[in-house]
C-alpha cells in the first residue's frame, strides 16, 4: 500500500485540478475588454525567435503596432523550437485569443494544432513564414514577403551585376524553413537562363552571423575558392558574417566577390554604404500594423485577402546611402 | 601526451593526402592565412575553455556551465558598450567580472554545499542564459568598438590575435598552477581527496579556485566569441562548446576521475577537436554531423584509456570474480 | 497517519509547487483553470515526461543519461523517414524501439564492463544520435501516412464537446508510461534492484542482486523510453526533425530532481517525475499566458526550482543523520 | 555433535596481488554450536568469510557442507545452499524498507510483480523469530544501529540457513543491544543452527561461543574449545606468542629513559566522541613515546583520529604546550605541528598517482600554504633527503608512488610527515604490512626521533614492538582508557593481563574468564 501513497497522492491532486478548476470553462467569457466597455482584440504571437537582427525587429514591430491599435498582444518567443511553438499555440487556444499569428520555425508539421486550432474557431495569419499543409482551410491568411520572388531579384541583380557569368557560393538559412528553401528555388529561377552562372558550394549558416562566417570561411579554404566571385546570403546576417571571413581571407567583399543578401536590415546598409556589400533585398520585418489590420478584420468576420504580400524593395549601393539614416532595425 | 598527438597527427596527415588545400598557408593582407590559421584561430574558445576545464575536471568534478557563462559574458561585453555607452575596459571587466561571478557560484555550490558537480554546474547551464537573454533584451546586440573587434579578430606577429590570449592565458594559469602549489594541491584533491585532507591541504578552497577560474576563461572565451562575428548573441555563443572543452581536456588525458592534469595536452585536444571540425567544413560535411564523429573520439579515447577495458580480455578467464566485486564506478559526487 | 517519513517531504513539496503554480494561474488568468490548459499539461509535455521516465530511473540507480533529447529527435526522423519509405506504422515503431533498446544496452554496457563514467558514456552517445539524426535528414520531414492524418486524431478521446476538447494520444501515453514505470519501480524486482543499487551498491551486491544485468538494463529500459518518447513527439510534431529537442535532457533531469528523487541515487518517486515535468510545463505556460514575458524567464525558473529542490534534499538528508 | 560437521574446510588458499591472505586455512563448524572466528588485523577473517560466502572466488582448497562440496559463486548461490551472513558494517539498502530489506533479491511474486503483501508477512514472521515487532514498512535508515543490525539477521534467516555467519555484528550496539543479540544466537543455536561469530570483544567471546578458531596472518593457529582456551592463551594465540614464553621474558627490556620534559606538549582532558571513543584523559611529552595498546576495535585508530581533528570531539579540552587550544581539522592539527600516519595508507595516506617527491613535499607545503610554493630545488632536496635519510627503494622521486612497496610507500609518508617537523607525531601502526627489515628500520628512527625531543603518540597491535618502543603504554579496550602501565610495568604479559582483565562496570558484558 505504501507504495501506491505517492501515485494516490498524485491522482488525487491531479484530478482535483481537472474537476475543481474545469468548472471555470467558459467561451468567450473573459477577454479583456478597454475602458469604453468596447471588446478588446487580443493577439496571440508566437515568434520564432531572436535568432538574426531581422527577427529582433520584427517581433519590436508587432510589440509596437499592437500597442498602437489597442491590441491585447499575447506574445511568445519558441526559442527556435518547433515543440515551443506547438505548445505556444495549444496555450493560446487555451487562453481563448480572437485570432493567432505565428512566425513557423519550419514548414512542416502544423498539420495537428492547426486542425485543434480551427475546431477552435480561431482565425490563423501565418506572418513572413508559410507552412505545408494539405488543407489550405488551416490558416486564413498570410502575410509576408515571396520569398521566392526575393531570391528571383537577387539572382536578377547578381545576373545584371556580374554580366552573367559567375561562380557562386550560397549561404542557406535554416534547414527546412520557408524562406531557405523558397529564396533557393527562386534564385536558381532567376538565373537558370545564365548557363554562366553556377552555384558551386551550398551550406547552412542557420541564418546566424557566427555560422556564416564559419561556413564561408571553410568556402574559402578549399582549393578551388580563388575562382569564387560572388556570394548569395539567405540572409544578412550571414552575409555580414561572411563578409568578415572575405576580409580575413585577404580578399575585398562587394568587390572581389560580389555578394548579394535578402532582409536589408540596418547593417547590411551600413556594409553597402562600406562598398562591401553590392545589394540587398528588402525583406521587410515591419508587418505588425498589416497583421494588426488583418486580425481586426478577421475578428469582424470580414474577407480577408489570403495572400498579403508585404511591401519592399532592392537596394544596391547606390541608394545606400540616402536609406540608411531611415533604418531603424 | 602520447595520444592525443598521435590523434591529431593522423588527422593532419589525412588532411595533408586527401583534403586538397588543407596545409596551404599564404601571406594574405599581411597577415598569415590558411585552414591551419583557422585551427587555431576558432579553436581559441575551445582551447580557453579548456584550459579551465582541465583544472575543474582535475579536482574530480565538471563543469557544464562553460558554454552559458560565454554567453553571459559576451552579452554583459555588448550591452554595456551598446546599450549603456561604457567603454572598451568598463565593458571587459563587466564581463569578466560576471564570469567570475558566474564560477564563484558554482564553486559554492561544489565546493561548500557539496552538490555534485554536474547538478550544480547544470542549474546555471540552464538558467544562464536566460538571464543574458534578460542582459539583452532578446536582442542580437551589434557593436563596432574597434578595441572589441580586435580580440577575436585583431592580428598579432601576422597571427590571430585569439592566439595571443591563448598564450597569455595559458601562461598565468601555467604559472597559477605550478609556480605556486596550487597545481600540486588540485592534483593531490582530485587525486585522493580524504588524504589530502589529512595532509593538512584546504581541499575545499582549492576546489572552489578551480570552478572561479574556469569562470574567467569562459568569459576571456565568450569575449573572444562575441568579438569574432561583432556581436553578442545570448542564445548562440558558446552552444555545446562544454562539451567540446570536456572532449579536449579528456583526450588530453586528464582523468575524470581527477587527479593529474596536463595543460599542454589539453590544449593539443582542443586543437585536435577544431581540426576535426574543421576538416569536415574544409571537405563539404555538414557541421550538423560534426559531431558523430566526436563521439566516436571520445569513446575510443576512453576505452583506450580505461584500466578496466585494458584487462578486459585477461580477466575474461577469472570474469566471475570481476563481477562479484564492486564495480568501481569513479564518482566522487557521493557523500 | 504515521510519522511523514523524510523521505516524503521533497514530493510533498513537488506537490505543493504545482498546486501553488496551477492555483496562481487560475487566480491570475481567466481560462488558465480551464479543462483545455489541463489536458495540454500533459498533451504538449508528453514527449518529455516518456523520456523523464526513464530518466527516472537512471538517477534513481545513481547514473545519468544526457543522450535522451538526441535519442528523441533520432527516432522522429527515424519514422518520418521508414514511413517516407512506406514502411507501415507498426513496424515502423516496433524497429525504433528496438533500436533504442539497443543503444541504451550498448551504453549501459559501456559503462558497466568498462567502468566508463556514465556522464561520458552518454555524453558520446548524445553527439553520436545527433549526428546521425542529420545523416538521416538534414532537415525536418513531414510525415504524411494516413495513420497520423487520420488514425492519430481518431485516437484522441473526447471529452466535452462545446468548447471540444479532447483527451490526445499524447496525452494517454503519458498516462499509460507513468503508470507503467509506476508498476516497473514498484512491483518488479527489476525495479526494486534499481532503488537497492542507487542506494547502496556494495550492499546490493553482498545481498545478491544482480548489479550488472540490472544496471545494463535500466540504461537499456532509458534507451526504450527515449525512442518512446520520440514516437510520442512524432505524434505530436507530425514531422521528424533531427534539430529538435535540443536540452531535453536537461529538462528531464531537472523534472526528475523537482519530483524528488534524490540525485544521489536510492531514492526517487515516478509519479514526482510526472509532477515535476506538469511544473515545468506550467511555468511555461504561465509565461505564454503572462504575454509579454521573454520566454527566457522559464529556463531561469527552471533553474531556480532545481535549485531549491537540491537544497531542500541536502537539508532533509543531513537531518536524517 | 556426534554427528558429521556442517561445515567444513580444508587448506584453502587465496591470494590478491601482492599479498597471500589464506595459506592453506582449515576450518570446521560443527552442528548446532557457535563458533568464534578470532584473529588480529590481516588474519584473513574476512577473506575467509568472503570465500565462503561466493564474494571472492578461492585459489586452492576444499569446502564441504552438510557433506557436499560447494563452492559458490555468488552471495545469492550460498545462501541457496544454506549460509546467510550479517556482515560488518549493516550491509542493507537505508532507503528502503524493513521488510524490502528482507527479502531484496527474492521478493515474492506472482506473474512477475512483487506481492508487497506477502512480503511484509514474511518480514514480520522472520523478525519474529527474532522476538522482535516492528513496522516493517519503516524505512530502514530511520531504525537504530541494533535494528538494523536485527535486520540483517532477519534477513539471513529469511532464507533456509543453516549456517549463519554474523561478521562482527556487536561492534556498534551497546550492552543491552548486545545480551539482546545473544539471546537471539542461544535460542537460534537451540533450533540446531550453527553460528559463526566473527568479534574481536574478548568477552563476547566467553559468554556465547562454544567453540574457537584462531587464524593470525592468513594461517590457521589453532581449534579449541572454549572451556578449555584462558583468555590469556586466547591473546597470545592472536598475536602470535606463547604465553609461558611471555613469562619467562617478562623482564627482557632494557630500562628506557624518562621523558626531556616534564611539561607535556599534549595534553587531552575529559577528550572524547560519541559512539567512538569515551571521554579520557592523556599526555604526551616531549621525548616520550606513549603507546596506545588494545586489540582491534578497542578505540585506538579513533582516538588518534580525535586529537588529529579528523573527527572531531564533543567533549573535552585539548592543551598544547600547556595553552589550550581547540582543533577541528587536520590543518589546524598541522598548525600546532603535529602529524599522523593513519593505519589506512591506500585511504588516507597516500596520494596514488603523483610522484614520491609531491607525496614528500605535501604536508609541508600545505603549511606553508598554496602561495609559497617550494621551488623544485629545494622539493628535491627534500625528497632526496628523506629518500636517503629512510632509505626508501624506489627508482628515483619521480616515480609515482603507487609503485613502490608498502613499506617504502610507508616510508614516503614518514618523509611527508617529518618534512614539517612536527612537536608530536602520531603513527597508526606504522609497521603493518611491510617487511622485516623495514620495520626494524621504522622502529629504530622512532627510537632516534624521541632522542631528538619529539613526542610520539605509537599505535601497533604487536606487543613486542609496543613494549620495545614506548616509555608509556595507554591501554585501551572497547573505546576506553582502562589503563595506563609507565617503566617497569610495561611488559607484554602486563599489557595482555590488562586487556584480559575484566571490569567492575561491564560485569554482564565480559565475565571474568582468565
Amino acid at each position: 500500500m505504501k507504495k501506491l501513497l505517492p501515485l494516490l497522492a498524485f491522482a488525487t491532486v491531479t484530478m482535483t485540478l481537472a474537476t475543481g478548476c474545469g468548472k471555470k470553462e467558459a467561451p468567450d467569457s473573459t477577454n479583456a475588454t478597454d475602458a469604453g466597455g468596447k471588446k478588446k482584440l487580443t493577439l496571440g504571437f508566437s515568434q520564432v525567435g531572436a535568432e538574426s537582427a531581422w527577427r529582433t525587429a520584427n517581433s519590436q514591430n508587432i510589440k509596437d503596432e499592437a500597442a498602437k491599435n489597442g491590441v491585447n498582444l499575447v506574445f511568445s518567443d519558441a526559442q527556435q523550437k518547433q515543440e515551443n511553438q506547438i505548445k505556444a499555440l495549444r496555450s493560446f487556444v487555451a487562453q481563448n485569443v480572437d485570432v493567432i499569428a505565428f512566425s513557423p520555425v519550419v514548414e512542416t508539421g502544423w498539420e495537428p494544432v492547426l486542425q485543434e486550432i480551427k475546431a477552435a474557431k480561431i482565425p490563423v495569419v501565418l506572418s513572413d513564414r508559410s507552412v505545408d499543409v494539405s488543407d489550405p482551410s488551416l490558416y486564413a491568411s498570410f502575410i509576408g514577403a515571396d520569398f521566392v520572388e526575393e531570391g528571383r531579384r537577387a539572382g536578377k541583380f547578381l545576373a545584371e551585376k556580374t554580366g552573367g557569368k559567375a561562380t557562386i557560393v550560397e549561404l542557406v538559412g535554416t534547414p527546412g524553413a520557408a524562406p531557405a528553401i523558397d529564396r533557393a528555388k527562386g534564385f536558381r529561377e532567376a538565373i537558370a537562363s545564365h548557363p554562366d552562372m553556377k552555384i558551386v558550394k551550398s551550406q547552412s549558416g542557420d541564418f546566424t552571423r557566427a555560422k556564416g562566417k564559419e561556413v564561408m570561411e571553410a568556402f574559402l579554404r578549399a582549393p578551388d575558392a580563388g575562382q569564387i566571385t560572388a556570394l548569395f546570403s539567405h540572409n544578412d546576417d550571414m552575409a555580414l558574417g561572411a563578409i568578415q571571413a572575405i576580409e580575413e581571407a585577404g580578399r575585398q567583399p562587394g568587390k572581389d566577390i560580389a555578394i548579394v543578401s535578402i532582409d536589408g536590415v540596418k547593417g547590411a546598409f551600413e556594409a553597402m554604404k562600406a562598398g562591401k556589400l553590392n545589394c540587398t533585398v528588402e525583406c521587410n520585418p515591419l508587418i505588425g500594423g498589416q497583421i494588426m489590420d488583418l486580425a481586426q478584420k478577421l475578428a469582424n468576420h470580414q474577407e480577408v485577402p489570403r495572400r498579403v504580400v508585404s511591401q519592399e524593395g532592392v537596394f544596391d549601393q547606390s541608394k545606400a546611402e540616402a536609406e540608411l539614416p531611415s533604418r531603424k532595425y | 601526451m602520447f595520444w592525443p598527438l598521435l590523434a591529431l597527427a593522423l588527422l593532419l596527415l589525412f588532411d595533408y593526402l586527401f583534403t586538397p588545400g588543407f596545409f596551404r598557408l599564404e601571406l594574405r593582407g599581411g597577415n598569415l592565412y590558411g585552414s591551419r590559421i583557422d585551427v587555431l584561430n576558432q579553436g581559441a574558445r575551445v582551447m580557453l575553455v579548456s584550459l579551465g576545464m582541465t583544472l575543474v575536471i582535475a579536482t574530480g568534478g565538471v563543469d557544464l556551465s562553460v558554454g552559458t557563462v560565454m554567453a553571459l559574458a559576451g552579452t554583459v561585453a555588448a550591452r554595456l558598450l551598446v546599450v549603456d555607452g561604457y567603454g572598451f575596459i568598463a565593458a571587459v571587466s563587466g564581463a569578466l567580472g560576471i564570469a567570475l561571478l558566474a564560477g564563484a557560484w558554482n564553486g559554492v555550490l561544489v565546493a561548500y554545499f557539496n552538490i555534485q558537480p554536474i547538478i550544480a554546474t547544470l542549474i546555471l547551464m540552464v538558467a544562464g542564459r536566460g538571464v543574458a537573454q534578460l542582459v539583452s533584451d532578446g536582442q542580437i546586440i551589434n557593436f563596432n568598438d574597434a578595441s572589441m573587434v580586435f580580440l577575436g579578430n585583431g592580428h598579432f606577429f601576422r597571427l590571430p590575435f585569439t592566439l595571443t590570449i591563448v598564450l597569455f592565458v595559458f601562461v598565468g594559469m601555467w604559472a597559477l598552477t605550478r609556480q605556486t602549489a596550487v597545481g600540486l594541491f588540485i592534483e593531490a584533491v582530485g587525486d585522493n581527496p580524504v588524504a589530502s585532507r589529512y595532509a593538512g591541504v584546504n581541499a575545499r578552497l582549492v576546489t572552489f579556485l578551480a570552478y572561479l577560474l574556469t569562470g574567467l576563461c569562459s568569459g576571456l572565451a565568450g569575449l573572444v566569441a562575441s568579438s569574432n562575428i561583432k556581436s553578442a548573441d545570448a542564445n548562440h555563443i558558446g552552444l555545446y562548446l562544454e562539451l567540446d572543452a570536456i572532449l579536449a581536456v579528456v583526450v588530453g588525458g586528464t582523468a575524470l576521475t581527477g587527479g593529474r592534469f596536463y595543460l599542454v595536452n589539453s590544449l593539443v585536444g582542443a586543437l585536435l577537436i577544431q581540426t576535426l571540425t574543421t576538416t569536415m567544413y574544409a571537405r563539404n560535411i555538414s557541421a550538423d554531423i560534426a559531431p558523430m564523429p566526436k563521439a566516436l573520439v571520445i569513446i575510443a579515447v576512453c576505452l583506450l584509456q580505461s584500466e578496466k577495458a585494458r584487462r578486459y580480455l585477461n580477466q575474461r578467464f577469472t570474469r566471475h570474480q570481476s563481477a562479484a566485486l564492486p564495480a568501481i564506478t569513479p564518482s566522487r559526487a557521493q557523500p | 497517519m504515521k510519522k511523514l517519513d523524510p523521505k516524503y517531504i521533497p514530493l510533498f513539496a513537488t506537490a505543493i509547487v504545482m498546486l501553488a503554480l496551477y492555483a496562481g494561474g487560475c487566480l491570475a488568468y481567466p481560462n488558465f483553470g480551464s479543462l483545455r490548459v489541463f489536458i495540454n499539461l500533459l498533451g504538449d509535455n508528453a514527449f518529455i515526461g516518456v523520456a523523464a521516465m526513464g530518466a527516472t530511473f537512471v538517477i534513481i540507480s545513481g547514473g545519468i543519461d544526457l543522450s535522451v533529447g538526441s535519442a528523441i529527435a533520432f527516432t522522429s526522423i527515424l519514422i518520418a523517414q521508414l514511413l517516407g519509405h512506406h514502411w507501415p506504422p507498426a513496424g515502423a515503431f516496433a524497429l525504433t524501439l528496438l533500436i533504442g533498446l539497443a543503444y541504451g544496452t550498448v551504453q549501459g554496457a559501456l559503462i558497466h564492463l568498462f567502468a566508463l563514467p556514465a556522464f561520458l558514456v552518454t555524453l558520446g552517445g548524445m553527439f553520436f544520435l545527433r549526428g546521425l539524426s542529420f545523416v538521416l535528414s538534414p532537415e525536418s520531414l513531414a510525415i504524411k501516412h494516413p495513420f497520423y492524418l487520420q488514425t492519430v486524431r481518431t485516437m484522441a478521446i473526447p471529452i466535452t464537446q462545446r468548447p471540444f476538447v479532447t483527451f490526445p494520444l499524447t496525452a494517454q501515453c503519458f498516462v499509460v508510461v507513468t503508470i507503467i514505470a509506476a508498476i516497473i519501480a514498484g512491483y518488479t524486482r527489476f525495479g526494486r534492484n534499481i532503488y537497492a543499487i542507487g542506494s547502496s551498491e556494495s550492499s546490493a551486491i553482498l545481498m545478491g542482486v544482480p548489479v550488472g544485468q540490472t544496471k545494463i538494463g535500466i540504461y537499456a529500459l532509458a534507451g526504450f523510453f527515449s525512442a518512446l518518447s520520440g514516437c510520442v513527439a512524432t505524434f505530436y510534431m507530425q514531422s521528424g526533425n533531427p534539430a529538435s529537442f535540443v536540452g531535453l535532457e536537461l529538462d528531464a533531469i531537472a523534472s526528475v530532481a523537482i519530483g524528488g528523487t534524490l540525485l544521489t541515487g536510492g531514492v526517487g518517486f515516478v509519479p514526482g517525475t510526472a509532477m515535476g515535468v506538469i511544473i515545468l510545463g506550467l511555468i511555461q505556460t504561465l509565461i505564454t499566458f503572462q504575454g509579454n514575458l521573454n520566454s527566457w524567464w522559464t529556463r531561469i525558473a527552471a533553474g531556480v526550482l532545481l535549485l531549491l529542490f537540491i537544497t531542500l534534499q541536502k537539508v532533509v538528508g543531513s537531518k536524517r543523520h | 555433535m556426534d554427528k558429521a560437521p556442517l561445515l567444513e574446510i580444508r587448506g584453502l588458499e587465496k591470494s590478491f596481488p601482492g599479498v597471500q591472505a589464506l595459506q592453506g586455512v582449515d576450518f570446521t563448524v560443527g552442528r548446532g554450536e557457535i563458533h568464534a572466528l578470532m584473529g588480529e588485523n590481516g588474519a584473513g577473517k574476512s577473506t575467509l568469510i568472503k570465500v565462503l560466502t561466493g564474494v571472492y572466488n578461492r585459489d586452492g582448497g576444499e569446502s564441504r557442507f552438510e557433506g557436499r562440496s560447494i563452492r559458490p559463486r555468488s552471495p545469492r548461490e550460498a545462501e541457496e545452499a544454506g549460509i546467510s551472513t550479517v556482515y560488518q558494517e549493516v550491509n542493507l539498502i537505508p532507503h528502503l524498507s524493513v521488510a524490502e530489506n528482507i527479502c531484496l533479491g527474492r521478493q515474492t511474486t506472482r506473474l512477475g510483480f512483487v506481492r508487497w503483501h506477502a512480503i511484509r508477512k514474511r518480514a514480520e514472521k522472520a523478525l519474529h523469530r527474532l522476538d522482535l515487532t516492528l513496522d516493517t514498512s519503516r524505512q530502514l535508515s530511520s531504525c537504530s544501529v541494533a535494528i538494523q543490525q536485527m535486520v540483517a539477521l532477519a534477513r539471513a534467516l529469511d532464507t533456509s540457513a543453516k549456517l549463519l555467519i554474523l561478521d562482527e555484528p556487536t561492534s556498534s550496539l551497546d550492552e543491552r543491544e548486545v545480551a539482546e543479540l545473544f539471546k537471539v544466537m542461544r535460542k537460534l543455536r537451540g533450533e540446531g543452527m550453527s553460528i559463526v561469530f566473527v568479534t574481536h570483544f574478548l568477552g563476547q567471546v566467553y559468554q556465547v561461543c562454544d567453540r574457537i578458531t584462531v587464524l593470525r596472518s592468513g594461517k590457521h593457529v589453532g581449534e579449541y574449545a572454549t572451556a578449555q582456551l584462558p583468555r590469556m592463551e586466547l591473546i597470545a594465540r592472536m598475536i602470535g606468542k606463547d604465553v609461558t614464553e611471555i613469562e619467562k621474558m617478562s623482564r627482557s627490556r632494557d630500562r628506557q629513559p624518562a621523558p626531556l620534559s616534564a611539561q607535556p606538549f599534549l595534553q587531552v582532558t575529559n577528550y572524547g566522541r560519541k559512539g567512538s571513543v569515551c571521554p579520557m584523559d592523556l599526555a604526551v611529552r616531549p621525548g616520550e613515546v606513549v603507546a596506545l595498546a588494545g586489540l582491534l576495535g578497542s578505540g585506538r585508530t579513533e582516538t588518534a583520529k580525535l586529537i588529529f581533528g579528523a573527527d572531531q570531539a564533543d567533549s573535552g579540552e585539548i592543551d598544547i604546550e600547556g595553552r589550550p587550544v581547540t582543533i577541528r581539522s587536520p590543518r589546524d592539527a598541522l598548525r600546532y605541528r603535529i602529524a599522523f600516519t593513519t593505519e589506512d595508507r591506500k585511504v588516507d595516506g597516500i596520494i596514488p598517482n603523483l610522484s614520491v617527491r609531491e607525496n614528500i613535499v605535501l604536508a609541508l607545503q600545505a603549511s606553508r600554504g598554496p602561495w609559497a610554493r617550494m621551488r623544485r630545488p629545494e622539493q628535491n632536496a627534500l625528497a632526496g633527503r628523506f629518500i636517503k635519510a629512510l632509505d626508501i627503494k624506489t627508482p628515483g622521486p619521480e616515480q609515482p608512488i603507487k609503485n613502490l612497496s608498502g613499506g617504502n610507500q610507508q616510508k614516503v609518508l614518514l618523509g611527508r610527515w617529518l618534512a614539517t617537523e612536527p612537536k608530536l607525531f602520531i603513527l597508526d601502526e606504522p609497521t603493518r604490512g611491510i617487511d622485516v627489515g623495514a620495520k626494524a628500520e621504522i622502529e629504530k628512527l622512532i627510537d632516534a626521533l624521541r632522542k631528538q625531543g619529539m613526542a610520539i603518540l605509537f599505535i601497533s597491535s604487536e606487543l613486542e614492538e609496543v613494549v620495545r618502543a614506548s616509555q608509556r603504554v595507554v591501554v585501551l579496550r572497547d573505546g576506553q582508557k582502562i589503563g595506563e602501565l609507565t617503566g617497569d610495568e610495561i611488559s607484554e604479559q602486563t599489557i595482555m593481563r590488562t586487556i584480559a582483565a575484566p571490569t567492575t562496570d561491564s560485569e554482564a558484558v565480559h565475565p571474568a574468564q582468565l
